[in-house]
């Protein structure tokens, strides 16, 4: 079948050479050829709303909260070398912690995110710190049990709520609020991470993963570094539970359900590992893909896992690296 | 007295959940997160066959396990031999094909299926009837898995010591690169603990569930004891895996006599965040297996 | 090349699957006035989801086949909008479920929304979706926490687009207790043995049956909490014998319980087992237990999942569904699901239209004979519940018999009278 | 005036499992000493590293850093008093350009302070650095990328990641190995450099003809035991480490 006469080459475009070097940019081309890729994102990102029906917005909605766990997902994964299977956890703690305060005192939903945000972050370092000496599928399994211990505990305390939750919390103001709020923490987010990946920390952390022995000898306290970095993945989630609990007005033991731990990952994996806005992109692919299959009622999980299990065994570099080197190189046939 | 018994009953259970999920990560490092799917289809397998087809039961169960580790075989020659060594994607590829297993089990109305759902799937007991021991009364169903687990324990012992693929196994398990350069094929051992330990997985449905009712939910539940069983036992080691099956079914009923019932999925959860933080290297893993967790 | 037509198969593959997923549940009907649209979230994997959908497909079918809903003169069909929420599935958060009843709300136009979901914690959560988007809902699979018309009790203004068909935990004690008096004042019985699985619901319930029980005269000899998944009671049933129990209260909703169904038999343990026992509901639980589930009574929540005459459409409904899934009826949720669409109807007949206020206010005056009794519902929206069938709902207590169950309880629909077991004297 | 010792390990001790790795050393070390440790493979003298900077925490004994007992301290705040090391498998963070390579030292507490806090252009400092260690700033050689440089840089690097540290000790496992004989002769007087600069050597070393020509004292392992110390000519006469060396060659 394979003409074996033929080898299929790849070369870089001459404009991605030419934009490389960062002072090297002389032409509008170029500046475009560089920023298109993010204004594109950015602008995609704010204007798709605009254009959905109210139905896909909640979906967005959603969307961006997988996102947000995505990309901490791949922050540890990538960067540090810790795989979470533990999303749930943060979105747990914060959305308990927005949710009870919304319930007790009565704050308001936009006063209680940015507290639980915080809360829920520090409270699920606190809770992991021990186990961040482990690496690679020791760390995960273990990140994957606490999700299932708190739920765990709520039962069996009947405590906030127990079961069956707590409904009736306060929502935000309006649908905009809704939805612009976590889509401009989704892109803040997403800039941000990949800005700070690019910083010293960024490097020591990348180092970490690559050899952390080298860099305790290099007089680094790795924890330390670990314990920051698996704030600002809590952060993200945390963030994410706290708004989700106020998105719905709800918070109950499926905060903690093991979809949340999962569907990041899928994303992850799908839009392209190591690469921050791939996550993000898989996200947004995905949310929307396991909705669009409810028409086939219980058949969905079955196709859905078929088009998981095909995007990483035929596609295993994901999306993003596939637009990405369509973006930077073409491709030519050559005879041998 | 209670205690005893029903916790050696419930310690050699989860030693057979175990053993097939430590085998296939001991060998290949792929965690087969479909590992309670398996379980759970031989379960329904073996039901339909006696049930629609009519076999009969032993006939029923070879058929199954032979089904199984055919599976196993698929999941890894068509899936998982793609992925080797990317541990996000092996876990979300097999969880993915556990999902697709278990939600297909209950898929209704595609083509005549009706889907398994509620209560009543039950395969019998292979004897009826029960003995006293220690003034305890114990069916002999459970002597059977007791028996069964010793006589999986000791056969895979004797496999993996004394047959040529069982030494092969093992030497891909201890050292890949090394064993690669003497000649053993990585990926055909690979397959074949891929098989062994689904048709293992199998093996523990048919002793297991005639004691209590088939559902899908099952699945889940024998990951996580077979998650819980070989982090805490040290992975790839035998003796690790019966001796974690044993603390987890002993402290488990003891938390439910002392506790209440509520309390025994928070015992086993807490136990395995316990063990993997205060010793890291499983309770019976050895220096290596410590430098490669920490 | 290869990977290519791969693709290209793969991709027309996918796209052949949404066309024929699209309305895959939609429920023929005559083509009249435009159709109204009933969102029904329900969880399809689950044996009472099942159980309400397939009650609300025969119904949708029957009003329809019947020429539909008459809204100021024009006949309009029902549209049943079936969509699986996987609600009562490991791993499934509670947003997810929401999330498709939005689906419902705002992609598929909605008039009302009637069914699950199921669980407790997502039926209160649904409450405030409805209250958001101002939709009306009758709530009739599961979703039986006492909470619920509490929750509307405290904010009716606010919850006033929720109803509930399906009934409250609070009721079915109650009957449970008097069915006890019951037996108490005919056989003498006094001697209360309580067996449940270990879990916060069963505990808690079975908590309020012991102290009501012991007010009305009964002696709590003995209690056994088993984990769930125990799948020896031998040792309980021991207890339970020496305890000189006559009855063996049970609340039980793990399919192991026929196993301690299947040793009472064996062992002959002189109590009779009544209770709230999930798995002998089934009509498959003759069979799983070779009929040694014979004399144990149980509740199906709602008359009419089996054979009765406790009105002039218990047996038609028995009958019709029979014939339509070749099945009897199971249990919770069936007929609750199938009279939710005739209250809908009727409610919407009188309306005359399909606005909120309007209909909110129909609803309320609901007075509706039909196949458990007569529909009404109380100031927090909860259908009302007792033992006459002129004024209310009525629920079912079953006893095992000759492989069939049979109502036994409330006495108006009972079809033949407790049976005790011939080692019970 | 005579200065204590800057380094001083006095009998340490290690088990892994049934296998006595390292038994009784004690060795000490002065400021601005080329000390070699020598041994057959398998003689402990990785595991004696390794026990010194923390890496793994000795069963017995003790080891004292500037008069500082730091026996079972965690790695990183021994190499924040000045005590680090290379290792013997070259691991460099491949991903990264050689000089990023170098930012991880330069954010460390010890760097941080020697420099009073300020740190200024970090990526002009780690190429400056590296161009001390020998790494040709003209042709770019510091801005290739650390996976894709020949075995001879990556040495290098090792030692410029210590180097950066601004150390009193590296503890250098086998930087001779696997070099070619030019690459080592040009490595010799890299090595003499750092040493005059004020950073105190500890070589362990396979290749006994080059580290003669640095150390001016050697410890000889055996059996994860000491079994001579002293000037080099003069231990290799020493009966007991010529059965060592001898014994292995016959066999």
């Amino acid at each position: 079948m394979v003409d074996e006469t033929r080898r299929k080459k790849r070369l870089d475009r001459s404009i991605k050479v030419r934009t490389e070097g960062l002072y090297a940019l002389s032409s509008w081309t170029e500046m475009l050829y560089l920023i298109l890729p993010r204004a594109l994102l950015i602008v995609g990102l704010l204007t798709l709303p605009l254009l959905l029906d109210m139905y896909w917005q909640r979906v967005l909605c959603a969307a961006g909260i997988y996102a947000l766990l995505a990309l901490g997902f791949d922050l540890l994964a990538e960067y540090v070398g810790l795989v979470c299977l533990g999303g749930a956890f943060f979105i747990g703690s914060g959305g308990y912690i927005s949710g009870l305060l919304n319930a007790h005192l009565g704050w308001s939903a936009l006063f209680c995110i940015p507290i639980a945000t915080l809360g829920g972050a520090i409270f699920s370092t606190l809770v992991l710190i021990p186990a961040l000496r482990l690496r690679g599928i020791y760390f995960a399994i273990i990140s994957f049990m606490f999700p299932m211990f708190a739920r765990y505990i709520i039962i069996a305390l009947s405590i906030f709520g127990g079961t069956e939750g707590i409904s009736a919390l306060g929502t935000l103001p309006n649908v905009w609020t809704e939805i612009y709020l976590i889509l401009v923490v989704v892109i803040i987010a997403l800039f941000a991470i990949r800005r700070l990946v690019n910083e010293d920390i960024g490097l020591i952390l990348r180092g970490i993963k690559d050899n952390d022995q080298a860099v305790k000898a290099s007089g680094i306290n790795i924890t330390s570094y670990k314990i920051k970095a698996v704030f600002i993945a809590s952060l993200l989630g945390s963030f994410g539970g706290a708004y989700l609990s106020h998105l719905y007005g709800w918070l109950g033991i499926s905060l903690f359900a093991m979809d949340f731990s999962i569907l990041p990952i899928a994303a992850s994996v799908m839009g392209g590992m190591g690469t921050l806005a791939g996550p993000v992109l898989g996200a947004f692919a995905l949310t929307p893909l396991s909705e669009a299959l409810r028409g086939f009622g219980q058949l969905r999980v079955v196709i859905y896992c078929f088009i998981l299990i095909g995007f990483i065994v035929y596609k295993p570099e994901g999306l993003l690296n596939y637009f990405q080197r369509k973006y930077h190189q073409f491709e030519l046939w050559e005879t041998v | 007295m209670d205690i005893l018994v029903y916790g050696t009953v419930n310690s050699v259970t989860f030693a057979l959940i175990a053993l097939g999920f430590t085998l296939v990560y001991g060998v290949s490092r792929i965690p087969n997160f479909a590992h309670g799917s398996i379980y759970v289809l031989v379960g329904f397998l073996t039901y339909s066959f006696i049930n629609d087809l009519t076999l009969n039961y032993p006939l029923a169960v070879f058929i199954s396990l032979i089904i199984a580790s055919i599976i196993g075989l698929i999941i890894y020659r068509f899936i998982l031999i793609r992925l080797r060594g990317l541990p996000a994607s092996e876990i979300i590829a097999s969880f993915a094909v556990g999902l697709i297993i278990l939600e297909g089990l209950r898929l209704q109305g595609i083509g005549g299926f009706k889907g398994f759902i509620g209560p009543f799937y039950m395969l019998p007991n292979f004897i009826e009837g029960k003995v006293c021991i220690l003034g305890v009364f114990v069916n002999y169903q459970r002597l059977i898995i007791i028996g069964a687990g010793l006589a999986m324990i000791v056969g895979m012992s004797i496999f993996t010591h004394y047959t040529k693929l069982g030494l092969s196994l093992r030497a891909i398990a201890q050292d890949e690169h090394a064993a690669m350069m003497l000649g053993v094929n990585s990926d055909r051992t690979a397959m074949i603990s891929m098989s062994i330990g689904s048709a293992l997985a199998g093996l523990a449905a048919v002793t297991i569930l005639p004691l209590g009712n088939i559902t899908p939910e099952m699945g889940y539940h024998v990951l996580i004891y077979a998650l819980a069983i070989c982090i805490i036992g040290g992975l790839g080691s035998w003796w690790g895996a019966v001796f974690a099956s044993f603390l987890l079914g002993f402290s488990m009923k003891l938390s439910t006599a002392l506790f209440g019932a509520m309390w025994e999925s928070v015992v086993l959860v807490g136990t395995i965040i316990f063990i993997l933080l205060v010793k890291p290297s499983g309770l019976l893993g050895k220096q290596k297996e410590f430098e490669e967790r920490v | 090349m290869r990977a290519k037509r791969l693709q290209v198969i793969v991709i027309m593959g996918i796209a052949t699957f949404f066309m024929s997923g699209l309305n895959a549940v939609e429920v023929r009907a005559e083509k009249k006035g435009e159709p109204i649209v009933v969102g029904a979230p329900v969880p399809r994997a689950s044996a009472y989801g099942q159980n309400g959908e397939r009650g609300m497909i025969l119904a949708a079918e029957e009003i329809n086949a019947a020429g539909g809903v008459k809204v100021n003169g024009v006949m309009r069909p029902l549209k049943l909008e079936i969509i699986d929420t996987r609600d009562e599935e490991p791993g499934v958060p509670t947003s997810a479920v929401l999330r498709a009843i939005e689906k419902l709300i705002l992609q598929k136009d909605s008039d009302v929304i009637v069914g699950g979901p199921c669980m407790s914690e997502c039926g209160m959560a649904a409450m405030d979706l409805y209250a958001r988007y101002k939709i009306v809902d009758i709530v009739s699979i599961g979703c039986y926490t006492p909470s619920w018309d509490q929750k509307v009790a405290k904010n009716p203004e606010k919850y006033k687009y929720s109803f509930r068909a399906s009934g409250s935990v609070k009721w079915y004690i109650k009957e449970a207790l008097d069915l006890l008096s019951n037996i108490n004042s005919k056989y003498g019985f006094n001697k209360l043995f309580v067996s449940i699985d270990d879990s916060l619901m069963c505990r808690k319930a079975a908590g309020i049956v012991e102290k009501l029980a012991k007010k009305s005269g009964w002696d709590i000899v003995g209690r056994d909490k088993h984990p769930i998944g125990t799948t020896d009671y031998s040792s309980a049933l021991t207890d339970c014998k020496k305890s000189g129990a006559q009855v063996m209260f049970m609340w039980a909703y793990s399919p192991e319980t026929s196993i301690l169904l299947k040793q009472w038999a064996d062992m002959e343990i002189p109590a009779l087992p009544i209770g709230f026992i999930g798995a002998a509901e089934d009509p498959g639980f003759w069979k799983a237990t070779n009929g040694k589930c014979a004399y144990s009574v149980v509740t199906l929540s709602e008359t009419g999942n089996v054979p009765s005459e406790a009105t002039s459409r218990s047996m038609d409904f028995y009958n019709s569904f029979k014939k339509r899934w070749d099945v009897p009826p199971r249990s919770t949720g069936c007929v609750s699901a199938y009279e939710a669409l005739y209250v809908l109807k009727d409610a919407v007949e009188r309306a005359g239209s399909l606005e909120d206020d309007a209909l909110i206010q129909a609803l309320e005056k609901t007075n509706l004979p039909t196949v458990r009794g007569t529909v009404r519902f109380d100031k927090n929206h909860q259908i009302v519940y007792g033992y006459d069938p002129k004024q209310s709902v009525l629920g079912c207590w079953v006893q095992w018999q000759n492989g069939k169950r049979v109502q036994i309880f409330p006495s108006v629909a009972a079809t033949a009278g407790i049976k005790m077991p011939p080692w019970l004297k | 005036m005579e200065q204590g010792p800057l380094l001083k390990v006095e009998n340490l001790s290690k088990a892994f499992g049934g296998v006595q790795a390292v038994l009784n050393v004690s060795f000490a070390l002065k400021k601005g000493d080329i000390l070699g440790i020598i041994g057959p493979n398998g003689s402990g003298k990785t595991t004696l590293a390794n026990l010194t900077t923390g890496f793994v925490k000795p069963d017995r004994g003790t080891v004292r850093f500037k008069a500082r007992d730091i026996t079972g301290a965690p790695p990183h705040k021994i190499a924040n008093l000045g005590l680090t090391r290379t290792f013997q498998v070259m691991r460099p963070y491949h991903s990264l350009s050689a000089y990023k390579n170098l930012i991880v030292p330069l954010n460390s507490p010890r760097v941080r302070q020697t420099r009073g806090g300020k740190l200024g252009d970090t990526d002009a400092v780690a190429i400056d650095i590296l161009e001390e260690i020998g790494f040709e700033r003209d042709a770019r050689v510091p801005y290739k990328i650390a996976g894709s440089l020949p075995l001879g840089y990556l040495k290098r690097l090792e030692l410029g990641r210590c180097f950066a540290l601004n150390p009193e000790v590296i503890i250098c496992d086998e930087i001779f190995s696997g070099l070619s004989m030019s690459e080592i002769t040009s490595m010799i007087p890299l090595l003499e450099r750092i040493q005059m600069d004020g950073v105190t050597l500890v070589m362990i070393e396979h290749r006994l003809r080059e580290l003669f020509r640095l150390a001016d004292r050697v410890i000889v392992m055996n059996f994860g035991q000491k079994i001579a110390e002293g000037i080099p000519l003069e231990v290799m006469e020493d009966p007991e480490v010529k059965k060592a060396y001898l014994g292995r060659e016959r066999a």
